[in-house]
């Protein structure tokens, strides 16, 4: 019986990616590309997708911008916020490496530096689609159990 | 459009303002920026911005950008020891702006009604963005 | 046209939504992936003075040189495409891939110096498309050919030598 | 006596109660989340979409907010979710449902009371800002949609002469049955916290609205409430028109024909309208409300 | 009792990181502080180090949605110190980018707007719109976003075929004429969410010193393409739109304006754009050392550049000045006797664009 019902809800979390958007001092070129995501073009919600107003509700964190020093305390937090199982997909180049603002002395300039990341999405916006595809291969991660988080969680 | 040219000669004390490409320029070595703003306000100029620029000496030049329609004035002063008699009681709008100096060049602005930082995180030093400061708080970020 | 019009139009038709795989066309010259032959490249570095993210780096040594890029630091702005003198850097039409390592996004590429033909020292010989470009015709860039695979030291004094039996030449007659 | 018991829980489990209630509700969900989609004119999630929300919802760890008490924190879901069930059970549907008795309609009616208030609470327990002004709106808006909601079944008793819910499903159809659903279907609107009124849950002013502190298990719990607090209501707004009908094929169709329209009609008003104001929702429901009941008291006494 | 609430810095209806704490009393707004300065990326401070192409490109970082505008005034501050001259055929294609970026600037407010008073339906219209506009951005420059067409002395990618272009601009027009504007200023429901709310009296707007379409809404004539015509905005012949009824509903009708006149620039544009090179070969990499100060009108207001170089190939300083770091102030004064629900509308009437504002 167990069996069934943990494969049920892996199953159920590759079908349902509900996903939160947060801004680390991005230069909003990403995130007004998350939009589009779920308008009627691209519609994220053909693949279950939905953009959650709370992280309590998400179990994907899309990250933009290149993590400023004053947004590094609430990227933490809001990471702490959602409930695991949970991917964080890291949009355009800014949280890979800081993209053109590496070296300046306010912005920490990796995502990785902060909280783990599980998908690199590059691109200076990616394209809607693109960030779709990063959805759907978070959720395919989350159903394996292939995310950090999962990770973490069965070695310690 | 000239009369206020004349006003602001006299205000200023020097004769011939510079005429360039973008607008009118004025040199105002020792000069009361109230005054300034009030004589601005009065024929309905608007404060665009100020810019700080950092000279060698340790002061720093302070431009005023003043625009109204399709005329636009320029007026250049230097702080004396990084002081420099605020008009953010005058026109609000110098509110921000003379913040955001004050955090990036250190150029205390007397009488600002609410000298907080304006945009600089707290573990930058004050005038992180002159010289010296900044390559030492760019390295430091290097290293880590 | 109010709201009640336009949303029961919309009931009529079919949904205007492409699924996620069927990619909205690229345009043809789209800045995607950057795509760079190492063999039409020189080291000249002027990709490393216009890229602003420095997400180009070279790296140089006596056998041979790497040319470092990596996807994520670069921010797709085109400028070394466009500055390139050999036209090594090109745009692929479709976007980078989304990968879940940050070493997956590092790429590098050697680059092979070759001897000078006459004193051995090691250079990089001009790709043979810039020649033409820089002669503007194909005869003029054959003749070339022979030049440029010398180093500089020896490209001037091969051509010193031509110009004086030139010169000699003329003063003989 | 036993026989009683077994036939109160296999209407309480099986029909009309927690499992076609949860599979019925999903399917309402699903079909009002694809006619908005179609409406906006895109494609809408796929047909099982509630189904995996709820176990994806279920199979995550739950965060239980600093200074809040755990045993509230999953108390509050559990009891709307079988205060619901129970309200379900009632329901007098096309297969004859085994609990019924006399003024099973004030009961249905409390139990149908739960779900709003255990909202209300949760909303001061989570102890967030946004929570409490979500939960403060939750309580305005109850007493707005509570007036045509109440009035509707009040008239309908006082025609019948009686409280008990099966005799609403055997009365025959007339215009005072016509005028009670349009005053339900008018309450559902803001019962179900759909757009015109979808103020407690709104996420632009208030982030989520009254669940924001609730995650994981909890979660699903209210969101299974959620699904069937909708299909009580649309079953009670169906149920009205099966009287006059004999065989129970036919009722069973009836039954889903105009649970369909009911749903159709909600979406529609959800894609055309933007969110309106607490006031603006208030002031709508007492003077259109207020219009509602005194048409149906008329319609139900005098005809 | 009054108590605080604070919206931000993490909220759904905010694009960006800056926090608002409202102190009100029941679901009336008393005041509200505004703090900014979590997407400081100290911007000038990297210009001040880099060379001028590279500066282009970071330039163009400072906002995603007014990118364009960004680099067209900071190569038109460092053309005026270097007295290099754009040819026509550049100055029309930059007019016509930035006509395009207002377009889907503005389309992009509104359906932000529609989706923060719970209109979906009218975000999702407004959506599949803007991704026409999107389209031929991408066909133009390689990118829907941060488009990369300017560089020192013109443009670098030329306008192939116009006819597209047109197409675009002429279904944008039918479908703002036919949908987006009698909705949003007829539908009941928005009537009551924008009427009367947010009022910015003209002597506040003037005091605060704010720009751009907030500006023109409560009866300011200014308008950088009128007062200081760049790029082909001379040639083309412009009309300013103001109104002065100063509430949100204002600043909707406003934009919506200028987005017909961006339609209508954009065809103009097209139709008599001349021939000739779209950019001048000889641009120096060190530029002679001067100062120069150049303005220009993003979709949210005047954006102002001055730089100063110094006969290198660095600039010595770069001071970038940002419509938004002047129109968030005036939320104070919006913001006194409304409804706490009201809030995210007010700010996003305002168009709010905190990654200009902190730099």
């Amino acid at each position: 019986m167990n069996g069934i019902f943990s494969k049920l809800i892996n199953i159920s979390r590759r079908r349902s990616p509900w996903v939160y958007r947060i801004n680390a001092g991005s230069c909003n070129g990403c995130d007004i590309e998350v939009a589009p995501c779920f308008s009627p073009r691209y519609d994220g919600e053909q693949i279950g997708g939905v953009l959650q107003g709370s992280p309590k509700h998400a179990d994907i964190l899309l990250i933009s911008g290149p993590i400023t020093l004053r947004t590094r305390a609430m990227v933490e937090d809001v990471y702490n916020q959602i409930p695991s199982p949970k991917a964080v997909i890291a949009l355009g180049s800014c949280p890979a490496s800081g993209n053109v603002f590496r070296g300046s002395p306010t912005v920490i300039g990796s995502a990785e530096a902060v909280i783990p990341v599980d998908l690199y999405v590059p691109g200076c916006p990616p394209r809607p689609q693109a960030i779709l595809e990063a959805i759907q291969t978070a959720a395919r991660m989350l159903e394996k159990g292939e995310t950090r988080s999962q990770k973490e969680v069965k070695n310690d | 459009m000239d009369e206020v040219l004349k006003e602001l000669a006299a205000l200023i004390g020097q004769k011939e303002p510079q005429k360039r490409v973008d607008g009118y320029w004025f040199e105002a070595t020792h000069l009361d920026p109230v005054a300034l703003a009030e004589a601005m306000l009065n024929n309905q100029f608007r404060l665009s911005t100020t810019s700080a620029i950092e000279r060698s000496d340790g002061e720093t030049d302070i431009i005023y950008h003043f625009v109204k329609h399709e005329l636009a004035i320029n007026v250049r002063t230097t702080t004396k020891k990084q002081k420099l008699p605020s008009i953010a009681n005058v026109l609000p709008s110098a509110n921000w702006i003379e913040r955001e100096i004050q955090d990036q060049y250190a150029v205390t602005f007397e009488g600002h009604p609410d000298p907080r930082p304006l945009n600089r995180p707290n573990e930058m030093p004050v005038g992180f963005f002159r010289k010296e400061i900044a390559e030492k708080v760019m390295k430091e970020r290097e290293a880590k | 046209m109010n709201i009640f019009q336009i949303i029961f139009s919309n009931f009529g038709k079919r949904s205007r939504t492409r699924r996620p795989e069927d990619r909205v066309p690229y345009p043809t010259d789209f800045r995607g992936e950057l795509d760079h032959q190492a063999e039409k490249c020189v080291l000249c570095g002027t990709c490393v003075y216009v890229c602003s993210p420095g997400a180009i780096t070279l790296e140089t040594e006596e056998k041979n040189g790497f040319w470092h890029y990596d996807a994520g630091r670069c921010t797709f702005c085109g400028r070394c495409v466009e500055y390139c003198p050999t036209d090594t850097l090109s745009f692929l039409s479709r976007s980078a891939p989304n990968v879940s390592q940050r070493t997956d996004q590092l790429t590098t590429h050697a680059i092979e110096y070759q001897h000078c033909k006459r004193c051995g020292a090691m250079i990089i010989p001009l790709p043979y498309e810039t020649l033409v470009r820089i002669y503007h015709s194909e005869e003029a860039a054959q003749h070339a050919i022979q030049v440029h695979e010398l180093c500089e030291r020896c490209r001037s004094r091969v051509q010193s030598e031509s110009m004086k039996s030139g010169i000699s030449g003329t003063r003989k007659n | 006596m036993t026989s009683w018991w077994l036939k109160a829980i296999f209407s309480l489990l099986l029909w009309p109660g927690l499992i076609t209630g949860a599979l019925f509700g999903w399917f309402l969900l699903w079909m009002s989340r694809k006619i908005i989609a179609r409406l906006q004119g895109r494609q809408g999630p796929p047909f099982y979409q509630p189904f995996f929300d709820f176990w994806k919802l279920a199979g995550k760890k739950t965060i239980i907010p600093r200074g809040v008490n755990p045993f509230i924190f999953y108390a509050l879901p559990v009891i709307s979710l079988l205060s619901v069930v129970l309200a379900l059970a009632l329901l007098p549907v096309p297969g004859g449902s085994a609990i019924s008795f006399e003024g099973d309609l004030v009961l249905l009616i409390y139990l149908l009371e739960m779900p709003a208030l255990i909202d209300i609470l949760a909303g001061y327990v989570t102890r967030s800002v946004y929570a409490q002004v979500g939960a403060v709106r939750e309580a305005l808006l109850t007493i707005a949609y509570n007036l045509p909601f109440l009035s509707a079944l009040i008239a309908l008793a006082l025609r019948l002469k009686t409280f008990q819910l099966s005799s609403f499903a055997s009365a025959p159809i007339s215009v005072a049955t016509v005028l009670a659903a349009l005053a339900l279907f008018l309450a559902l609107l803001a019962q179900m916290k759909v757009n015109p009124f979808s103020i407690p849950n709104a996420e632009q002013e208030i982030v989520a609205g009254i669940h924001v502190e609730y995650n994981g298990l909890p979660l699903a719990l209210f969101e299974l409430t959620h699904a069937l607090e909708l299909s009580t209501l649309v079953g009670l707004i169906a149920c009205l028109f099966i009287g006059p009908f004999t065989s129970i094929w036919l009722k069973i169709f009836i039954f889903l024909l105009v649970a369909a329209l009911v749903i159709i009609l909600l979406n529609i008003a959800a894609a055309g309208t933007a969110r309106l104001k607490i006031q603006r929702a208030f002031r709508f429901y007492w003077t259109w409300g207020v219009v509602a009941a005194v048409v149906v008291f008329i319609a139900a006494l005098v005809l | 009792m009054p108590y605080t609430i604070p919206l931000g810095p993490i909220h759904p209806a905010f694009e960006e990181p800056y926090k608002v704490t409202l102190s009100c009393k029941g679901e009336v707004v008393e005041d509200c502080q505004v703090e900014v300065g979590f997407v400081m990326r100290s911007i000038e401070l990297l210009a001040q180090r880099r060379n001028y192409i590279k500066d282009l490109v970071l330039v163009e970082r400072v906002c995603g949605i007014c990118s364009n505008v960004h680099a067209s005034t900071f190569a038109m501050a460092v053309e005026k110190i270097a007295g290099i001259e754009v040819p026509a055929r550049a100055r029309y294609i930059r007019t016509i980018v930035a006509e395009l970026e207002r377009l889907h600037s503005h389309l992009l407010w509104a359906g932000i707007g529609a989706e923060d008073i719970g209109y979906h339906s009218m975000f999702m219209e407004i959506y599949f719109l803007r991704e026409r506009v999107m389209d031929i951005l991408e066909a133009i420059s390689g990118n829907r976003v941060n488009y990369g067409m300017i560089t020192l002395g013109g443009v670098t990618r030329d306008v192939t075929d116009p006819k597209s272009i047109l197409a675009v601009a002429d279904e944008v027009h039918k479908k703002l004429e036919k949908v987006v504007i009698p909705i949003f200023t007829k539908d009941p429901t928005i009537i009551d969410r924008t009427k009367g709310i947010g009022i910015l009296t003209k002597e506040d707007a003037l005091a605060y010193g704010t720009v751009g379409p907030l500006a023109r809404a409560s009866g300011i004539e200014e308008d950088i393409r009128e007062s200081f015509p760049y790029a082909a905005y001379a040639d083309l012949g412009f009309k300013r739109v103001t109104l002065d009824s100063c509430d949100v509903m204002a600043r909707v009708v406003v934009r919506a304006l200028e987005m017909l006149e961006s339609v209508r620039l954009i065809e103009e544009a097209l139709k008599n754009l001349p021939a000739g090179p779209i950019r001048t070969g000889d641009v120096p990499l060190e530029i002679p050392a001067g100062e120069a100060t150049a303005r220009s009108e993003a979709p949210r207001g005047e954006v102002f550049y001055y730089v100063a170089s110094n006969g290198t190939d660095t600039p010595a300083r770069v001071k970038i000045r940002t419509p938004s770091f002047v129109n968030i102030p005036s939320i104070r004064a919006m913001v006194k006797g409304q409804y706490l629900a009201d809030m995210p509308l007010i700010q996003a009437s305002i168009d709010p664009c905190c990654s200009c504002t902190d730099r």
